[in-house]
């Protein structure tokens, strides 16, 4: 067996480029974080015996599906060399004023989620024609987004929740189709529009060719302010969408919804591979990214970890796992 | 025996992903002698002197440098050693001078404090400057420098560390003869001094002026060593390449038709003035001049990178306004940079998305790219220009310099623009490739396209050019038409002493 | 000099009386509502001016409020503690600078160096929402809390109170324990997370109504609600909702805009020089679907 | 000959070039921030009569100075490509670890600074040793020390704060010498030191090249892995300073203290001209850049906008104050 096994080996070897062992290192290396998700799953699975059942995967999915649309959104703006730190503001903006518009015999359904996803694309075309027009860094553009926006939704909802919304917007966030939650389908939806962006259109190719080397971009005929601001918009689009799904899904619109979940959302870009200087990153990495959050979040809950050592916990955990990733391209 | 040699490295093998860069390589180095690295691009001539400088470690091999065997695992210790490199990549810090450039990791400075002696910091650098004969301003922002001022900066710092052996990896690529000539003094006083150098090229002239002992590396593999003097070109050629190749090119004759492109009085304040000329529609027009001429200045101004303060373009006899370089290629310009990693490549990609970036308009279709014309295209330019890369998909910062700049012209090749500008096209271009790209050019020629290419090297213009412009501190100063065009009348047009009124 | 007149500028321009008011977060609802009180009674004044200001839940940041206040010389300060540990400090700095300090909502000790205080104790919102989910759990069953923002004042002591009541029964005991952040997309998570952890619950007390009514939404949605007592704190018009459906068991009403008007009427006693009691109490009152109509009706 | 005459020429035509217009713009490019912060001073000053005495200025100074000292840690980190998130937390951990070493009669004034300078030190030390060693990119690792040093904190604390400080461990934050608060002194202080080692020492120019060009560095011999760990515990230790003050000044330590400060502290070196792509930033900018958010802080509170709109005002502001800067030095 041993040497039948060699000499497989040695006639892949002998093909120009690709031998099978070459073939794993690249596998770990495009997979990295899909094993250590697997590897969670597994730990979890041990620890508590009721982790590993239909109803508590797709529970994690349907909490992470908020966050890991805000995350797709925020992986293509990184690709770019850029950031996003208003999605989670813009949620709550997005939130209390699609609910104002989606009290029960007012508007159509269509009419909130129209205005939300508006309110949603107009902030990131206001954050991405700041930062290509009059080129001011994007920390800082986002910055004053997200101070700004939640500011505007505290203004425009007093403060306070707006509740009683129509049973139609509520299916959004609750409601499920041929027993999947819709959040998750639409979570999948975004995902696949968005990779197919990323992957197959000129779109995407012009993205990773800004954030590799804006410079050599412009001189190769990239209109590279048009897209960035497209960029923006997008994320801005899918954060609208995320608040309308959060609104829905809590049945209220909430001016201090999404706080943070900027931050969650990056950290699922770079846990999923990403690069903060630009030019790297997938669409799938952000999911597994979003996904190793969520597992951890709700497997921490399962097992009843104190709030404390569930936010130690977290950190050191995510810390390793992407050093555990690292060390597997290390190798190849 | 061994105490003949500065250096020997015995048995050197490295393998990247994909790639086994070194096979069993070995190069012994004389003391007191410039022995030359040559190879075709991919050879593994960088990653053999990366290894020496500590950058990599060999999966296997030897190393034996002044008579003790060299055991080190970080640049440092390279530099404590005596060893010392011009890296073939640039590599300044912009925004700090050229003096804290030059002793970056060395500055004077107090003992335990580490306060800096920024007085003795100039001083030293004046000094290296001076026993150089270099004329740049130690206090100068490194951004400011043009790339031959950036390379020569980089000259002095690989020199004041006055190591018993100097690498230099491609150091005449970004610099016009007038340095080289410089640099090639330095070279013989150091040999005077005792100081062993290896020195990587790609030009044959380079060879015979300067080196005594020649290795040659194809494919990863040692081919041999012998005395610069005693080897022809062609038998050399032959070593690096492995079959017989005729490597004195002939200029193709092209019709030349109508004008192209036609520019008149154009001016950037601080750069260039009144530069006017014109090129036709298989026509191929040189420019020459020394370093900071303002040559590439000229192209990006056409090309909309920093349009002009004044002046008019022409295209096909219509006055154009290109304000963006969007313009441009719309206007069918296309423009390969001088600088391929600042201005060219898209370090985190795929080879074949650097080639694309100009044309994925011609890849979509009803949105969406059609990667199978997409695989085909970049594929028949791979072969057409032997880049040497396991598959398309690898990164382009994986490539050696030269594939990756054959990659850069394959993106401009894809976009088949009507007039082609050539910023110093095959810098770092092996000879083999070289007179691929020149026969490539001479084919747009052919099939009617107008063509601009800027290069310092004198015997590229000479032979590609029919038409020469020759420029001297941001004014042109002469136009030599193929016949009238020597070495001797550009460099006189190129150092101001002579000034003709263009026919 | 320029100190001086500054300050006679902002105190007497027109005469009128400008009141300071240091709150600790302004999107927290229950506040907002007590923000209300103020203001309703604030119209209700001639020549008052209120300035409001939000620390943001961060007790340094209050302070610099407050020194602000002093640097303007306001003519009277009401205070709602970020924290109570931190809060002697700014009752501290008032008297030295000689304006009133009324603090409202939040007590600590030493809160009878300040002129007056308004409000409640808040581990007692803790008891009494613990003690009517024994009543109704015959004093036994498994407990599940939901903390609000760790660290927070409200969250410290409502738990505790919680707790408090616990330990007098014995066949009661707190199987699980989260947070949620006060939000109540985190309620609604944690309790799904919980739901799946298939361990039995008869009761959820969270630190407030909104996350509560995640708690309720998670529940719902498994079709467990009726199973569960749920309980909060605050008597938000959603949470009173919620009660009337039957669905939320237990909330416990701190009369927000009673403490607000009550803050605000005192401060401005003591700004005139007039005499005021130390301690004004304002009592919780605990919400279920039997009085809860009394409480719809009040927020209207 | 010939060649030095004409280099002589260039030399001497680069001369005039330095007009007194230039020198203008010269100034306006290094200063800008500095005329913005004095155009929002003098904004304040006409719309509040309060907001102008040296009572009040002095009050600005020592609310900013504590996320002014962090902000200076930051800003090094900055430059060299990093990030530090997890400044907030630090302060919070040091806050309720030194203050549970500050009741009166227990060990002396300096038991309790040194231990909190020490895990200020700690913190920092592993995450630039997790950064430079392991090769995780900064954003990750020090999220995971924001959310873990958090937890630590509340664990540490029982999630209460901790009062009862002894009079000498409250000067630190209360004090004054000479009239000026203690706080203020040690702000500038900081600034001082860190000034001269970033501008007058090896460590600082290492600083600046590990930032302009890392490869570069690494090339030249620099030991980058340790310049980055001196980096980060730099940062750290600064968090630890500003820890004590805050906990002096609020007279408890707080397991919640420092919430969303590292948002600030960035902020503050951006504004101050800091690049997030590295190698460029300065002490003084950022020092500008936390007064700017300072004097909008306090002068909104004295002008009793509504903190909503105070929201909204301060992103709007902030991201102008960016862009008339950004315009100024677009003309030089
Ligand atoms: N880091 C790397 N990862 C993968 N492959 C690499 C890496 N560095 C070099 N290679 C490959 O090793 C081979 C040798 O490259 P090297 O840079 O040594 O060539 P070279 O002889 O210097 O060529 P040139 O003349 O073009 O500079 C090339 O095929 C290159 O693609
Ligand atoms: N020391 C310097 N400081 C600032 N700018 C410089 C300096 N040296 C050169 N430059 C810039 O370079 C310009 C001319 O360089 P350019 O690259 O256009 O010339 P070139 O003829 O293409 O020469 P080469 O490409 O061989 O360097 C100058 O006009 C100037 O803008
Ligand atoms: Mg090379
Ligand atoms: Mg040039």
């Amino acid at each position: 067996m041993n040497s039948q096994v060699s000499v497989v080996n040695k006639q892949e070897k002998s093909k120009p480029s690709i031998s099978s062992k070459e073939r794993v290192s690249r596998i770990l290396h495009k997979y990295g974080m899909l094993f250590i998700l697997i590897a969670l799953i597994i730990l979890m699975s041990v620890l508590s015996p009721t982790f590993f059942t239909t109803g508590n995967l797709l529970n994690i999915v349907r909490q992470m599906s908020v966050v890991g649309i805000v995350a797709i959104g925020v992986t293509i703006v990184i690709i770019t060399t850029g950031i996003d730190l208003s999605s989670g503001s813009v949620i709550a903006l997005v939130s209390v004023i699609a609910a104002s518009f989606a009290h029960p015999d007012t508007y159509p359904v269509i009419v909130p989620i129209l205005i939300g996803l508006g309110v949603g694309l107009l902030t990131g075309v206001i954050n991405g024609t700041i930062i290509s027009k009059a080129k001011i860094a994007p920390f800082i553009v986002t910055l004053g987004m997200m101070t700004a926006a939640r500011g505007a939704a505290l203004l425009f909802s007093d403060g306070r929740p707006i509740g009683n919304l129509s049973d139609s917007f509520k299916f959004i966030g609750q409601g499920t189709l041929a027993g999947i939650p819709v959040p998750i389908i639409i979570f999948g939806f975004v995902g696949f529009i968005s990779y197919i962006l990323l992957n197959k259109t000129k779109f995407g190719k012009y993205v990773y060719a800004i954030g590799g080397n804006e410079q050599a971009a412009i001189i190769a005929g990239v209109n590279v302010d048009k897209y960035k601001i497209l960029v923006y918009a997008y994320a801005g689009l899918l954060s609208g969408l995320a608040g309308i799904i959060l609104t829905s899904r809590i049945s209220s619109g909430q001016p201090t919804a999404g706080m943070m979940y900027e931050l969650d959302a990056i950290a699922a870009a770079v846990i999923g591979g990403t690069s903060l200087s630009g030019g790297i990153g997938t669409i799938g990495g952000t999911i597994i990214g979003a996904l190793i959050i969520g597992v951890l979040n709700n497997g921490l809950d399962l097992l009843n970890v104190s709030p404390y050592w569930q936010q130690i916990l977290k950190g050191v955990i995510i810390t390793v796992a992407v050093f555990i990733d690292s060390r597997k391209n290390r190798k190849s | 025996m061994s105490k003949d040699y500065i250096l020997e490295m015995i048995d050197i093998t490295k393998e990247f992903p994909g790639v086994k860069a070194l096979d069993g390589v070995q190069l012994k180095v004389k003391k007191g002698t410039v022995h030359a690295l040559m190879g075709e691009n991919g050879a593994g001539k960088s990653t053999l002197m990366k290894i020496l400088i500590g950058i990599y470690t060999p999966d296997k091999g030897k190393i034996i440098f002044d008579g003790e065997k060299l055991k080190i695992s970080t640049i440092k210790q390279a530099l404590d050693k005596g060893i010392s490199m011009i890296h073939q990549e640039l590599s300044p810090i912009p925004n700090m001078t050229v003096a804290e450039n030059i002793f970056l990791g060395r500055e004077p400075s107090y003992r335990f404090t580490g306060w800096l002696k920024t007085k003795e910091l100039e001083e030293k650098t004046r000094k290296l400057f001076e026993k150089l004969e270099i004329d740049i301003d130690p206090n100068a922002k490194m951004s400011d420098l043009s790339i031959a001022n950036t390379q020569m900066v980089e000259i002095a710092k690989a020199i004041s560390y006055n190591s018993k052996l100097i690498i230099m990896d491609e150091p005449t690529s970004a610099i016009t003869e007038k340095e080289v000539h410089h640099l090639f003094n330095i070279i013989r006083s150091l040999k005077k001094e005792g100081v062993s150098i290896i020195y990587i090229t790609h030009k044959m002239d380079e060879l015979e002026q300067i080196t005594d002992e020649v290795t040659v590396l194809r494919d990863g593999k040692y081919i041999g060593t012998k005395p610069s003097n005693q080897i022809t070109r062609d038998e050399l050629i032959q070593m690096m390449v492995g079959r017989e190749l005729n490597q004195i090119f002939h200029k193709q004759p092209a019709e030349i038709k109508e004008v192209a492109l036609s520019v008149k009085g154009l001016t950037k304040k601080g750069k260039f003035e009144n530069v006017s000329f014109e090129v036709r529609k298989g026509e191929i027009v040189g420019f020459a001049g020394l370093m900071g001429s303002g040559r590439t200045e000229v192209l990006e101004s056409i090309f909309g990178i920093t349009p002009p303060d004044s002046g008019e373009v022409y295209i096909n006899g219509e006055k154009v306004n290109i304000r963006s370089t969007r313009d441009a290629i719309k206007y069918g310009m296309g423009l390969l940079t001088e600088d391929r990693k600042l201005t060219g490549l898209f370090l985190p990609l795929s080879v074949q998305d650097n080639m694309i970036t100009v044309t994925i308009d011609q890849y979509t279709k009803g949105g969406f790219l059609n990667e199978k014309k997409i695989r085909e295209d970049c594929q028949r330019l791979s072969e057409q220009l032997a880049i040497k890369t396991p598959s398309l998909q690898q990164l382009i910062k994986n490539l050696s310099g030269g594939n990756q700049q054959k990659a850069l012209i394959a993106r401009w090749l894809l976009q088949d623009p009507d007039i082609l500008f050539l910023d110093e096209p095959t810098r770092g271009i092996d000879v083999g490739a070289k007179s691929e790209i020149y026969n490539l050019i001479f084919d747009l020629a052919k099939k009617g396209k107008a063509i601009v290419v800027v290069s310092s090297e004198l015997p590229e213009i000479l032979g590609l050019s029919d038409r020469i412009i020759v420029m001297h501190e941001g004014r042109k100063t002469g136009e030599l038409s193929r016949e009238e065009a020597t070495q001797e009348r550009i460099m006189e047009l190129a150092t101001g002493e002579l000034v003709t009124t263009g026919s | 000099g320029g100190k001086q007149e500054a300050a006679q500028t902002s105190g007497d321009k027109s005469g009128k009386i400008v009141i300071g008011a240091a709150l600790p977060d302004f999107d927290d609802k229950w506040l907002s509502y007590l923000q209300d009180g103020m203001k309703e009674y604030e119209k209700t004044q001639k020549d008052v001016e209120v300035i409001y200001v939000d620390a943001m839940n961060d007790a340094s940041k209050q302070l610099s409020q407050v020194e602000n206040f002093i640097q303007q010389k306001v003519d009277a300060i009401v205070l709602i503690p970020v924290d109570t540990v931190s809060a002697p400090e700014m009752v501290d700095k008032a008297n030295q600078a000689n304006i009133p300090i009324v603090v409202v909502n939040r007590i600590f000790d030493g809160v009878d160096k300040a002129t007056a205080y308004v409000g409640s104790e808040s581990i007692k919102a803790g008891i009494m929402q613990m003690e009517e989910v024994a009543k109704i759990l015959g004093g036994k069953g498994n407990v599940a809390i939901i903390n609000g923002q760790m660290g927070h004042e409200a969250q410290i002591k409502r738990t505790e109170g919680n707790k408090q009541v616990l330990k007098k029964y014995p066949d009661m005991k707190v199987v699980l324990e989260g947070t949620a952040e006060w939000d109540r997309a985190k309620g609604m998570s944690l309790m799904e997370n919980w739901l799946q952890s298939g361990k039995k619950i008869d009761a959820v007390v969270a630190n407030n109504d909104e996350m509560a009514i995640g708690a309720i939404m998670a529940l719902e949605d498994a079709g467990k609600l009726k199973d569960v007592v749920v309980a909060g704190i605050d008597a938000t018009p959603d949470a009173l909702e919620y009660v009337k459906e039957g669905k939320l068991k237990v909330t416990v009403f701190q009369n927000a805009k009673g403490q607000g008007q009550g803050g605000l009427e005192v401060a401005i006693k003591a700004a005139k020089g007039e005499k005021v009691e130390k301690f004004n109490w304002i009592p919780y009152e605990l919400v279920t679907k039997d009085n809860v109509e009394e409480y719809i009706k009040k927020w209207q």
